[in-house]
């Protein structure tokens, strides 16, 4: 086994593992949390495929403004624990004693990836001379991708931003005060 | 701005850090604990006023390392600067209690160390020491900010002398 | 040249490996560590000469010395601070959600530390150089929210809760106008990668000259992104104690601490290598160069912090929303039309 | 074109503050930096009362009780007795400073200039009952005057409340080791 097959592994299972907490934890604010570091997973596959700005983006977008949103939204209004579903089957509670166990180790295992992620960042780089870079994959390079998006993927892009338009508009209208009655 | 100043110390008589290879471990917490007393960001009455002039530009608490912390959880020195009505003890208690170990106490002008001239009162706690352990006493109504600073570093030496554990 | 130097010094352990058939995987993870540590290093240096200066500032501004006590001019001041920080009780609050307590200060300083992967510090000595370099600092700045936010709701108190809701407010409005500030930058480069934006400088002029609006834009946007005032409402003492870090005490809240300083220390260098030309100049040495860019920015910001008060949250979104967004849009769109042209 | 006024006097506005925060950050600092030197306070201004002395080192106080009388908070105590003479004999004389407001009125009351509030401040002690002065102790730090009665107050020498603690200090020591039975304290070396 080589080592992206590997880190691909840990990535898909840290992801798997978060989504699944997302529908089975009761805090709701956890499975906001645990949605987040799914995100995260999903942006370190895009790295192993070496769709670097889709990771970035994914990261900028899902984490940073989606995950924030969701967050946020859940702290302005009052939800508590939330029970989903019936008394939940002996596996999953005997999951959730190796899951408590699994709590303490979860410094560590965020800590080893961490220093995990660091070192394989710090392992291919090579202060002292600039490396020579192979050539981009003419699909997944920030060049080829707004050329796509602007060629092949011109009308789906712009119905997107129609719709994202659309949502905008409907948010300052929700949000608007009214002045005249 | 006009003022006199006298020369009542040598200025290689300043407190000075010990060589920082020299010195045991303790010595180099005691001093880290001392160089850095962040005092909270609290005053109850007049006292209060003293206690800011003593931190704003004329006397300046920085130079001792003292800034003020809003929050108990990082301050290491409670200057109760004020009389302690009944009513604000409770206060004073639960931030005493919220503060993080090491935690000092310092009880400023004649109000706060024993009630000062509302002793009779029959709303004001007759010293802040009977509702959270004072380690040092600034009597004035209000003392100036440099008796104040001489309280500080008093404190001060006496935390250098303390183990790494302070007693209970 | 200390650069050339370690190259060779590299390669000849390099050369040693190979010679006794070590396993050369060793040697990249021990090179690996030793990086890291040096960029471990080198923030930790530097925060903790940023927070000795903040005050010596802070005190010259209003007519005092700061720190004098502690080490030559104070400077060990922080270093007791540090200590001292270390040493005090950890108190973890009875209501607190305990384990998103504990990860809080990890997410929001990880990705302080991450930034350094890609910032130039010299010719050729960046650690990683990333095609979506200004990307990949943008993405790695969006993980400031989600940990303040749990900082925030962790600590199970009113003033940490409302810091934290400021905080994602502030961070999510002003991501907006940086992002489109340094796209300004990109689109004259033509790269999102740092190295090609300095050669870029290199070839022409500094952004600075170039992106006179995008500057002000990104700066405003930066000082707002990492909390300091004029824009710290996240932690205005004021209004709430100390925002979202008002339960974290000892070594946790010295996290927070560190991360902001890291942050500013970041945000600096960026400015930096993406308006003034990074580590590029004349006589000085590169790593010289970067570091006075840097320092340059630094004292602006701290100028600024402690000239202009705090801006109260409607004037802060106002600002956000009603003139950085729009100003850099227009910036953007006339960088664009001046390009293709 | 509102908005663009707008812009350019907050600009101004900001440029202006800044220059000020420039300008004094260049300029010299202001703080008194107190453990190395000191203000010089007026004559006057009030620190710890203080008992004063004749030439020939006896006290001026005749135990009239004036000032215990006047005081507002109550923290004078005194007592005396009838010499052989019929003259009242001054023997204790305490001051609370834990409790004094330094007000001033005891000096101001007190008919024979026997009491004059000092330049001495620093008071801070660790325990409570360290804060009552003594006859002894109150004498002493008036026989360090260095100006006349101006305003019922006096300057002293510096530092001397540093060296009545310090006698207080090795008083309470022989007074733990009573094999020395030599007191040499500054305390009791006055009366």
């Amino acid at each position: 086994m080589n080592t992206t097959l590997l880190a691909f592994f840990i990535v898909a299972f840290i992801s798997l593992v978060a989504a699944w907490r997302v529908i089975t934890d009761p805090s709701i604010l956890h499975a906001g949390l645990w949605m987040g570091l799914s995100f995260v997973g999903v942006a370190g596959i895009f790295l192993l495929l070496e769709a670097e700005f889709l990771a970035g983006v994914q990261v900028l977008v899902y984490v940073g403004a989606i995950t924030t949103i969701i967050l946020f939204g859940i702290m302005l209004s009052d939800v508590g624990e939330v029970r989903v579903g019936p008394e939940p089957p002996g596996w999953v509670q005997a999951g959730a004693a190796w899951h408590r166990g699994l709590r303490h180790a979860f410094p560590l295992l965020v800590a080893a990836g961490f220093a995990g992620t660091m070192l394989g960042l710090y392992t291919q780089s090579g202060w002292g001379q600039l490396r020579e870079r192979p050539l981009e994959l003419a699909g997944l390079s920030v060049g080829g991708i707004g050329r796509e998006l602007f060629s092949t993927f011109a009308l789906p892009f712009e119905i997107a931003s129609l719709v994202l338009l659309a949502a905008l508009l409907g948010a300052i209208v929700l949000a608007m005060r009214e002045e005249e009655r | 701005m006009g003022v006199s100043l006298q020369r009542t110390m040598a200025l290689d008589e300043t407190p000075h850090i010990p060589g920082l290879v020299t010195t045991s471990l303790r010595k180099v917490i005691n001093w880290s604990r001392k160089s850095s007393l962040w005092y909270m960001l609290f005053g109850i009455a007049c006292c209060a006023i003293e206690m800011m002039a003593t931190g704003a530009s004329r006397y300046d608490f920085d130079r001792f390392g003292m800034i003020f912390r809003a929050s108990p959880r990082q301050s290491d020195l409670m200057i109760v600067a004020g009389t302690v009505n009944e009513k604000m003890a409770d206060v004073i208690q639960t931030l005493y209690a919220q503060m993080a170990e090491p935690r000092y106490v310092l009880a400023m002008g004649a109000c706060a160390v024993n009630g000062g001239p509302y002793h009779d009162s029959y709303n004001v706690v007759n010293g802040v020491d009977r509702v959270v352990p004072t380690d040092i006493y600034v009597p004035g109504c209000p003392p100036r900010p440099e008796a104040l600073l001489h309280a500080v570093l008093r404190l001060q030496e006496r935390i250098a002398q303390e183990g790494i554990r302070r007693p209970a | 040249m200390l650069v050339d130097w370690v190259a060779s010094l590299y390669q000849s352990v390099q050369a040693t490996f190979v010679a006794h058939g070590w396993p050369l995987w060793v040697l990249a993870v021990l090179t690996a560590v030793l990086k890291v540590a040096g960029v471990l290093v080198w923030i930790l240096l530097n925060v903790l000469f940023l927070i000795w200066l903040e005050r010596k500032i802070s005190g010259h501004v209003q007519n005092r010395p700061g720190p004098v006590y502690t080490g030559r001019f104070g400077l060990l001041q922080t270093l007791a601070d540090a200590l001292k920080v270390l040493l005090k009780e950890d108190v973890i609050p009875a209501g607190a959600d305990r384990w998103v307590f504990v990860l809080a200060p990890l997410v929001a300083f990880v990705p302080s530390v991450m930034i350094w992967v890609v910032i130039p510090f010299s010719r050729g000595v960046q650690a990683q150089d990333l095609n979506i370099g200004i990307l990949y600092v943008a993405a790695l700045a969006s993980f400031t929210v989600p940990s303040l936010l749990m900082a925030g709701w962790s600590s199970d108190n009113k003033w940490s809760l409302m810091g934290a809701l400021r905080s994602a407010a502030q961070l999510i409005s002003y991501e907006v106008p940086l992002i489109l500030a340094e796209l300004g930058v990109v689109v004259l480069a033509g790269s999102l990668r740092l190295s090609d934006i300095i050669a870029a400088q290199q070839r022409s002029v500094w952004f600075l000259f170039l992106q006179p609006v995008g500057f002000v834009v990104y700066f405003i946007a930066a000082l707002a992104e990492s909390n300091r005032t004029p824009f710290d409402l996240p932690e205005a003492e004021s209004e709430l104690v100390a925002g979202f870090n008002t339960e974290y005490s000892g070594f946790r809240w010295s996290i927070f601490f560190l991360t902001e300083y890291a942050n500013l220390l970041g945000m600096a260098s960026l400015a930096a290598t993406l308006f003034l030309g990074g580590w590029s100049g004349p006589f000085l040495p590169p790593f010289v160069w970067f570091v006075i860019k840097t320092y340059f920015f630094v004292f602006l910001a701290m100028w600024i912090r402690w000239t202009l008060p705090r801006i109260r949250v409607d004037q802060l979104m106002d600002l956000g929303w009603k003139f950085l967004l729009p100003v850099a849009l227009v910036n953007l769109v006339v960088t664009g039309v001046f390009v293709v042209l | 074109m509102g908005v663009l006024k707008n812009v350019v006097n907050s600009v101004v506005g900001i440029a202006k503050g800044h220059k000020v925060t420039l300008k004094e950050m260049l300029r010299p600092t202001v703080t008194v930096m107190y453990p190395q030197e000191r203000l010089d306070l007026p004559v006057g201004s009030r620190g710890i009362p203080v008992l004063l002395s004749d030439e020939q080192g006896n006290l001026l106080c005749t135990s009239c009780g004036v000032c215990e009388r006047e005081c507002p908070v109550q923290v004078i105590h005194i007592v005396s007795h009838r010499g052989e003479d019929k003259r009242k004999v001054l023997d204790e004389f305490d001051i609370d400073m834990s409790r004094c407001m330094f007000c001033g009125i005891c000096a101001e009351v007190c008919a024979f200039g026997a009491i004059a509030m000092s330049d001495q401040y620093e008071l801070d002690d660790f325990e409570q009952g360290d804060l009552i002065y003594h006859k002894d102790q109150l004498a002493a730090i008036g026989r360090t005057q260095r100006t006349p009665i101006t305003n019922y107050g006096i300057k002293t020498e510096v530092g001397v409340l540093d060296q009545v603690r310090a006698g207080r200090a090795s008083a309470a020591q022989t007074a733990a080791a009573p094999a020395t039975s030599t007191p040499s304290s500054e305390g009791s070396r006055s009366e």
